[in-house]
């Protein structure tokens, strides 16, 4: 098991323990992940207002091509923004020959070409099909019974293509939990969209999207919340003041990585390398007590 | 009466000029993206009637309309869509045509989005410390700081727990560069000629 | 033929246990059947080899007692020269009365009469020989019309290997079709036009050998029936043909007609759809660079044509596709109410789209168009955008008008002028006739008109969903737009499908059997003439106009129109047509077979004379699902409620039958008989049956006419019930024991 | 005379073809998949536009197969290979074991007793049935049924011993055969669409949540409710019905072609509703109205009833509450304004896919790329194989087909 590493620019900075969490999980199992040399921004969600959607794939499509260079192995984009503009370019480069005529054009300015076929995955994808929950099963050592866990999705870690899930009904973080032995609990607000687009610039509504997400697990008596996008649990996690504020409520809900509770019931070390230290609502209280 | 009689030419000018804006061609006014979107209570009119106000050539309601820039991406219409139109891709491209016009439909969202595009312009990365604080910035000195002020603590817990580095301002230390930024400006260089609207 | 009775009792599936078969093998013994042979289970193997034995040994008229005639078909039936009668003791007696020593008696009765019934029925009835027709049968099919429904239709059968003669009153062939530029998007991927295929299509049909054409030729003459048809065409020659289709096509609905509505003819740039294609084909659409098309011109509005003329859509889409592709640059709208574009062709509507050009929803109120100097406004409701809006600056408006049948209207009058006197029928009779049309297609020499009876705006299809090609003249099919508005591809298919009808009523008029819904079915009504009063009513109430009349009002009969319902005996005040296995002296003495226990016994009679397609069926079903009723009652299958005879009442009644239902088909505009009016004939019949009633000093509410079918399965009993509390509350009929 | 015709499947188009190309004269050989004949419209209350039951046609065309013995039917039997070709095929057929044999008379001991249920086909799955029955109370050819999951155990002795007949047959293997055949007509049917792959939708997490065919059951005097229409969550009588018209269909994601026949049928089930229960309310959600040709009278008459409201919308969402409801989301789109609307019985217009989508012809046939079957000689296309359509057209096109096998067969 081979595979190329998009981490993506929020894994260098906010999103640093996923990075860190991802790696030690793929270690525990076995898998290689090996980073794209010199990889460049994917443009995320708010690229329209700088630049062109063709200037955007552009940008991915630069990604495709080093990945290509490298080996063209299956990519991990761990970041669920990275993951759906890198998909969207690689897809639509299948699709529309024009486009990929295009691209290739592009490229050609930097001495670049894409022949097309690689392959763009999320971490869940990669875990739940390729992996698979018996291996991940029988990497538990500490399994987290008890800990009551929703499983938070994000908007667009499963879409626009629903190639490893539903797209809107997904299961396989449900699944990847359960097999670390955690409980599941009811929760509707899997897919519905955090607002961490307009984090910065729409305030309010934002904190409306965040409260409804919050409140949702919290009805279902979850612990924590367990996402795989380093957009959502940025904005559901620092965002809970703001939310608190603005909404009068009293969130203190730890967001946490699925690969950084992986890590734990792995046997992993709490700070060092399922860098549970790193979130800032605390997870220590939930969490402790599955630590090695 | 009628209101206003149908104009070609702004929808025509949507086609040609706006990213996917070729997409509402098919669009068969069914409504599910309109109760489809997340941010519907924030929308005046939802991405349906925006469809149709493009083909009636309203183009005032339309770029005047800051619907057009509150799409946060989580493309639940796109899946939803019957006839499988590319809703944000459309939405986009109409907000960035609409700045291009020199329109602002959201004020914070443009600057944000200005200076994210520009620093991956720059470097071929986003620097997710030196974004924000440029950001906050684009408030003019004093809001700026006081905005700075307002975001304190959320950067504090961020540096703290090593999701950050440390910047005294905005470009100090500067952003580290990918080594394949000229190739990569050239790119977007060629890809700006190439995109609709003949983007310099 | 000398018939060899031979009777077999079941007692299998509880009869056994239910009934005494003693006192039954003596009923059938008393009833002429002989020594009847019970089996534990008659249609096991060892069973049914018993009845074989005994056909093998000449016995060729069989009773069986056991299960419903519907089931166990196969087993036992032993061959066209047996004749097989069968007694429900099983559906009809035991699983419908009561269980139990109780009731053991009335059970018992009710099985005995059916096996008497059934008895007496085998002894009226004759194996049918099939009516042949004097010079054999013509197998060559007639084809009138020239478009693409006729075309096909002549071209299918005639790849089937019948001879056609196919007539077109153009000089050309082609129809429409010939009309049309281009067809719309007909096959995968649904985005292209594609050529009409007129000129390969025309090809085929005239090098086929099969097939003779005569163009600039209408129908003056259709005499004849199936299997003998003689038609007379304009142009002078005569034909004989087995079969007729009529795929005479359309007409655009008159657009002159739209003038207040839609600005019709006050500027040549305001046209229909079919001027549109016109253009196109002249290739005369350069120039425009605003068009809009106004769906529903006409169509689905109760002042015009109320119904959806179904091509409208495709054809505005198609021509929307002519205009765009003629000027990539040119404003299209189309301006609708529904956008009906079924099946693949969802996909047209897509591409139509994508070349660019608009829709607007417009709702119920038609669009205001003005003219300003040889430039359109049109200004319409905008559903979707919730405004009214302008369009400007149109070089042309096409009004997507819809389609009439080429079919003139037939309107009869109603039922109950039958038998009515004299003046008011007749004024009954000219009020439809001025409602109908008076020109003709094929000028059928029949009496009941020149023409297909007509439903509905005009189109002479059938009504009936699970046979959609029966119309009511026997042999002659409509297929196309004719029949019902519909496109191309299903013209086609439905050429196709008419072709097959009409070859399949070739072979049965040669044979001499029946085509639907009696398929196969070889008795025909035959008349005893000597009694004729020449009262026409036979000639008046068939419902498929079999029946002509000679100049004294005596009937002529056409056996190969018939359908076999009996709704002609049924008519007959002189009970003198008669088939060889149903007649009207059969069933009255079924029904003085049943034995009428006295007054003081109080066991009424009732019996329910029951239309064997529906309601039969029905009383079967209600009979396996657990429903009880009364044992009292005698069914008796009719082929069609319309073929009950007055006297059947007056013989029940007479024979101290204490009361009458008649179980029948829904009738009224969604009628359900598949003889058309047979349900309605009898209720109309019944209707003025009270007089006698009362001439008798007889309740006219011993006689009620029911609606029954498979609908009404779980209504039965209590429809059974109600009847018996009637019976009961008018008490038993005084000619008891006469 | 001449060779037979092979027609795949006994719903009304098969059944048209079989007895049409029959009564001209030509042997043919019906292969149905289930234990019965009459494919889909078995299984309906009501025809549209007149509100007819399918077994008044249905009962006449049984009567045609019964009497006409150029026609051989094969039951539980599905077209496992087919070579050859044109006016020569070889076709193999796969019976499956029904394990009763002929001398079945459907008394019904078998049922009484056995104890074991399954879930009942017929009915969708709205309602159990006894593992020994009959498909349903109108079945040809008549006879029962014992399911596969009782014919090794006690179960399927216990029916073995109650039969007095003979007719339970527990070592039914089924059967392997060949066919000769001139030509095939290929009229399979459709199948509902999956209606919980419209996901939004959430079919599956109520029990009022419900699609068209389950509604023509709940309608059905042979239904799971006797023909009463009511809440399958909790039986009571519904007052608030919606119909949600495109539910898969017209969707490039799903079915991107439009199934014909949802419109009218939730028309139809809008007057099962309203004649039932004359205080419910009923609303038809849709994006387009399709009442093609004469069908639109239906239409008309159906919009007169002032307790069946129109509404433009797709519904793009729905969930259950906590009363059992199911609550609506969606834009009307002639006023714009964005809705939510609770209803208690909540019926899916799911569309028809072709089986030709699920399953194959196994031979070299042409598609559309949803599966439909295109032109072909040899092999025929029938009914809504080739375009999803009503009954009146599945018959006209079976006929359409009978003609065409006879053209190949004729004089051979």
């Amino acid at each position: 098991m081979d595979y190329l590493l998009y981490p993506g620019c929020s894994l260098e900075g906010g999103g640093s323990h996923y990075l860190v969490s991802v790696e030690a999980v793929f270690k525990a199992l076995g898998v290689k992940l090996t980073e794209i040399k010199d990889w460049n921004c994917c443009g995320a969600s708010i690229h329209y207002v700088g630049g062109s959607e063709l200037q955007t794939k552009a940008l991915n499509a630069r990604n495709l091509a080093l990945a290509q260079q490298q080996g063209g192995q299956d990519i991990i984009a761990p970041c669920s923004s990275c993951y759906i503009q890198m998909i969207k370019t690689a897809h639509e480069f299948e699709e529309d020959p024009k486009l990929a005529a295009q691209l290739n054009q592009i490229l050609a300015e930097a001495g670049l070409s894409y022949t097309g076929g690689v392959k763009v995955r999320h971490v869940l994808d990669v875990l739940f099909h390729d992996v698979g929950l018996e291996r991940i099963r029988q990497a538990v050592k500490h399994p987290l019974t008890g800990l009551k866990v929703a499983a938070y999705y994000g908007c667009q870690t499963t879409r626009p293509y629903g190639e490893y899930d539903s797209v809107e009904a997904p299961r396989t973080m449900d699944q990847l939990l359960e097999a670390l032995g955690a409980e599941v609990v009811p929760f509707d607000k899997g897919v519905k969209c955090c607002g961490s687009g307009i984090f910065f610039t729409e305030m309010e509504t934002c904190a409306r999207l965040v409260g409804d997400i919050l409140g949702a697990a919290q009805a279902g008596g979850a612990q924590l919340i367990s996402t795989a996008c380093p957009m959502c649990q940025m904005n559901l996690e620092i965002y809970q003041s703001r939310v608190n504020k603005i909404l009068h409520t009293e969130y203190d809900m730890p967001i946490v990585f699925i690969t950084q509770l992986m890590a734990l019931a792995f046997g992993c070390k709490y700070g060092k390398e399922a860098a549970l230290d790193r979130n800032i609502v605390s997870p220590k209280s939930v969490l402790q007590a599955f630590a090695a | 009466m009628a209101s206003k009689a149908y104009d070609k030419s702004f929808r025509e000018e949507v086609y040609e000029n706006v990213d996917s804006g070729e997409e509402i061609k098919l669009c068969m006014q069914c409504g599910v993206c309109g109760i489809t979107c997340p941010l519907r209570d924030e929308m005046t009119y939802g991405p349906r009637q925006i469809w149709s106000l493009i083909r009636a050539g309203k183009r005032e309601e339309v770029m005047n309309c800051s619907d057009i820039m509150l799409c946060t991406s989580c493309y639940a219409c796109k899946v939803r869509c019957p006839r499988g139109v590319k809703v944000i891709d459309v939405m986009h491209g109409l907000a960035r045509y609409a700045l291009r016009q020199g329109i602002v439909p959201r004020k914070e969202t443009s600057k944000f989005g200005k200076v994210f595009w520009d620093c991956i312009a720059k470097t071929g990365r986003i620097d997710e410390t030196d974004v924000p604080m440029r950001y906050t910035m684009t408030a003019g000195p004093i809001h700026g700081i006081f905005n700075a002020l307002e975001m304190m603590d959320i950067g504090r817990a961020l540096l703290s727990h090593k999701r950050m580095k440390f910047k005294v301002a905005p470009g100090v230390p500067p952003a580290k560069k990918i080594k394949g930024i000229r190739g990569l400006k050239k790119m977007l260089k060629k890809a700006a000629a190439m995109s609709p609207g003949k983007e310099s | 033929m000398a018939k060899k009775y031979a009777c077999y009792l079941c007692k299998g599936c509880g009869i056994g246990e239910a009934l005494d078969f003693d006192n039954l093998q003596e009923v059938a013994s008393e009833s002429g059947m002989g020594e009847a042979k019970a089996h534990e289970a008659l249609c096991s193997p060892e069973g049914l080899a018993l009845i074989k034995a005994d056909v093998d040994g000449g016995a060729n008229a069989l009773l069986i007692g056991a299960c419903s005639a519907r089931v166990k078909t196969d087993e036992f039936t032993f061959g066209k020269e047996v004749l097989v009668e069968r007694a429900s003791l099983r559906e009809q007696t035991v699983y419908c009365t009561e269980a139990g020593e109780e009731a053991a008696a009335d059970r018992q009765m009710l099985a005995a009469d059916y096996l008497r019934i059934s008895a007496t029925k085998l002894q009226k009835m004759e194996l049918p020989v099939p009516f042949q027709l004097e010079q054999p049968a013509e197998k060559a099919i007639l084809v009138v019309g020239g478009g693409v429904a006729g075309l096909n239709a002549a071209l299918a059968a005639a790849k089937a290997g019948a001879k056609v003669y196919l007539v077109e009153k153009e000089d050309a062939l082609g129809g429409f079709l010939g009309k049309m530029a281009k067809l719309g998007p007909q096959s995968p991927p649904y985005q292209e036009l594609q050529d009409t295929g007129l000129e390969d299509l025309v090809g085929q049909v005239q090098g086929n050998g099969n097939i003779e054409v005569f163009i600039g030729n209408t129908v003056a003459k259709t005499e004849g029936a199936p299997g003998n048809f003689t038609v007379s065409l304009s142009g002078g020659q005569s034909l004989r043909a087995g079969a007729v289709i009529q795929a005479t096509g359309w007409t655009p609905y008159p657009p002159e007609k739209l003038a207040d509505e839609l600005a019709y003819g006050s500027s040549p740039n305001i046209i229909t759809n079919v001027q549109m294609e016109e253009r196109a084909k002249a290739g005369d659409l350069g120039g425009l660079n605003a068009v809009a098309f106004i769906q529903c011109a006409g169509s689905r509005d109760a002042n015009h044509l109320p119904y959806c003329s179904a091509v409208c859509c495709l054809v505005s889409l198609k021509q929307a596709m002519y205009v765009k592709q003629a000027n990539p640059e040119a404003a299209v709208y189309v301006i609708y109410k529904d956008i009906r574009t079924p099946g693949q062709s969802e996909e047209v509507y897509r591409q139509a789209q994508r070349e660019g050009v608009i829709f607007i929803r417009r709702g119920e109120e038609y669009p205001k168009i003005s003219d300003h100097g040889g430039k359109f406004t049109v200004e319409t409701a905008d559903v979707t955008l919730n405004d009214t809006v302008a369009i400007e600056e149109l070089d042309l408006v096409v009004l997507a008008t819809g389609m009439k049948p080429n079919n003139p209207k037939v309107v009869e009058p109603p039922l109950v002028a039958l038998g009515m006197d004299q003046e008011e029928a007749k004024r009954l009779t000219a009020e439809a006739k001025a409602q109908s049309d008076d020109w003709s297609v094929l000028n059928l020499a029949y009496r009941q008109g020149k023409n297909l009876p007509t439903l509905k705006y005009a189109y002479p299809d059938s009504h009936f969903i699970c046979f959609p090609y029966e119309t009511r003249r026997t042999g002659i099919y409509a297929a196309g737009t004719v029949r019902r508005p519909m496109r191309v591809t299903q013209a086609i298919e439905d050429a196709t499908g008419a072709a097959l009808k009409a070859i399949q009523a070739t072979t049965a008029a040669a044979a001499g059997f029946a085509v639907h819904p009696r398929s196969g079915d070889e008795s025909f009504p035959e008349f005893f003439m000597q009694r004729c009063t020449q009262c026409k009513r036979c000639t008046e109430e068939c419902p498929f106009g079999a029946i002509n009349e000679d100049e004294k009002a005596n009937p002529l009969p056409n056996p190969t129109r018939c359908r076999r319902c009996g709704v002609c005996m049924g008519a007959c005040p002189e009970r003198i047509i008669s088939f060889k296995n149903y007649s009207v002296d059969m069933i009255g003495a079924m029904i003085k077979s049943i034995e009428v226990p006295e007054e003081d016994e109080e066991k009424p009679r009732v019996i329910v004379l029951a239309c064997e397609n529906d309601a039969l069926p029905a009383i079967d079903m209600a009979a396996k699902a657990g429903a009880k009723w009364s044992p009292f009652i005698r069914f008796l299958p009719l082929r069609c409620l319309g073929s009950v005879n007055l006297v059947w009442i007056a013989d029940a009644l007479s024979s101290g039958i204490d009361g009458i239902l008649l179980f029948g088909c829904k009738r009224g505009d969604d009628y359900q008989c598949h003889f058309i009016k047979g349900s309605e004939l009898a209720n109309v019949r019944m209707s003025k049956i009270s007089e006698t009633l009362d001439r008798l000093v007889l309740e006219s509410d011993r006689v009620r006419v029911e609606e029954i079918g498979f609908g009404e399965v779980d209504k039965i009993p209590g429809i059974i019930a109600e009847f018996m509390e009637t019976i009961e509350s008018v008490g038993p009929n005084p000619y008891k024991g006469f | 005379m001449g060779q037979a015709i092979l027609v795949v499947g006994g719903g009304m188009s098969g059944v048209s073809a079989a007895l049409e190309a029959a009564e001209a004269g030509y042997n043919v050989v019906l292969v149905e998949k289930n234990p019965y004949l009459g494919g889909r419209v078995a299984q309906l209350h009501q025809y549209f536009p007149k509100l007819c039951p399918p077994y008044c046609g249905l009962e006449i065309n049984f009567k045609r197969i019964k009497n006409n013995p150029r026609i051989q039917v094969l039951t539980m039997a599905e077209v496992t290979g087919i070579e050859g070709a044109p006016g020569a095929y070889k076709v193999a057929v796969k019976q499956a074991p029904r394990y009763v044999n002929d001398k079945c008379t459907a008394c019904g001991l078998c049922g009484q007793a056995v104890e074991a249920t399954v879930s009942n086909p017929f009915n969708y799955g709205l309602d159990q049935i006894k593992a020994a029955y009959l498909p349903h109370e109108m079945a040809f050819p008549y006879r029962f049924v014992i399911d596969p999951s009782i014919a090794g155990g006690p179960e399927g002795e216990k029916a073995k011993a109650a039969c007095p007949y003979g007719a339970v047959d527990l070592e039914d293997q089924g059967a392997e055969l060949t066919v000769e055949a001139g030509a095939v007509i290929w009229a399979a049917g459709w199948t509902p669409y999956d209606a919980s792959k419209v996901e939004y939708y959430n079919f599956g997490a109520s029990p009022n949540l419900i699609t068209n065919v389950q509604m023509e059951r709940l309608a059905a005097k042979g239904g799971p409710t006797s023909g009463k229409i009511q809440r399958p969550g909790d039986g009571k009588e519904p007052k608030k019905v919606a119909f949600i018209q495109c539910a898969g269909s017209r969707d490039v994601n799903h079915l991107p072609f439009c199934s014909t026949i949802c419109c009218l049928a939730s028309l139809k089930q809008a007057t099962y509703v309203r004649a039932q229960l004359p205080e419910a309310e009923v609303t038809i959600y849709f994006i387009d109205i399709r009442a093609m040709d004469r069908n639109e009278d239906f239409y008309t008459k159906v919009k007169a009833d002032e307790k069946v409201k129109f509404v433009k919308s797709k519904i793009g969402l729905i969930q259950p509450n906590e009363a059992g409801n199911l609550v609506l989301e969606g834009e009307n789109t002639a006023s714009g304004e964005r809705f939510k609307a609770e209803h208690d019985l909540v019926v899916l217009a799911t569309g028809m896919q072709p089986n030709t989508a699920l399953n194959k012809i196994p031979a070299e046939v042409a598609y559309d790329e949803y599966g439909f079957v295109q032109a072909a000689e040899g092999i025929i296309g029938a009914g809504t194989v080739r375009r999803p359509s009503e009954v009146h057209v599945s018959v006209q096109d079976g006929t359409a087909a009978a003609l065409k096998a006879i053209q190949l067969v004729a004089g051979r």
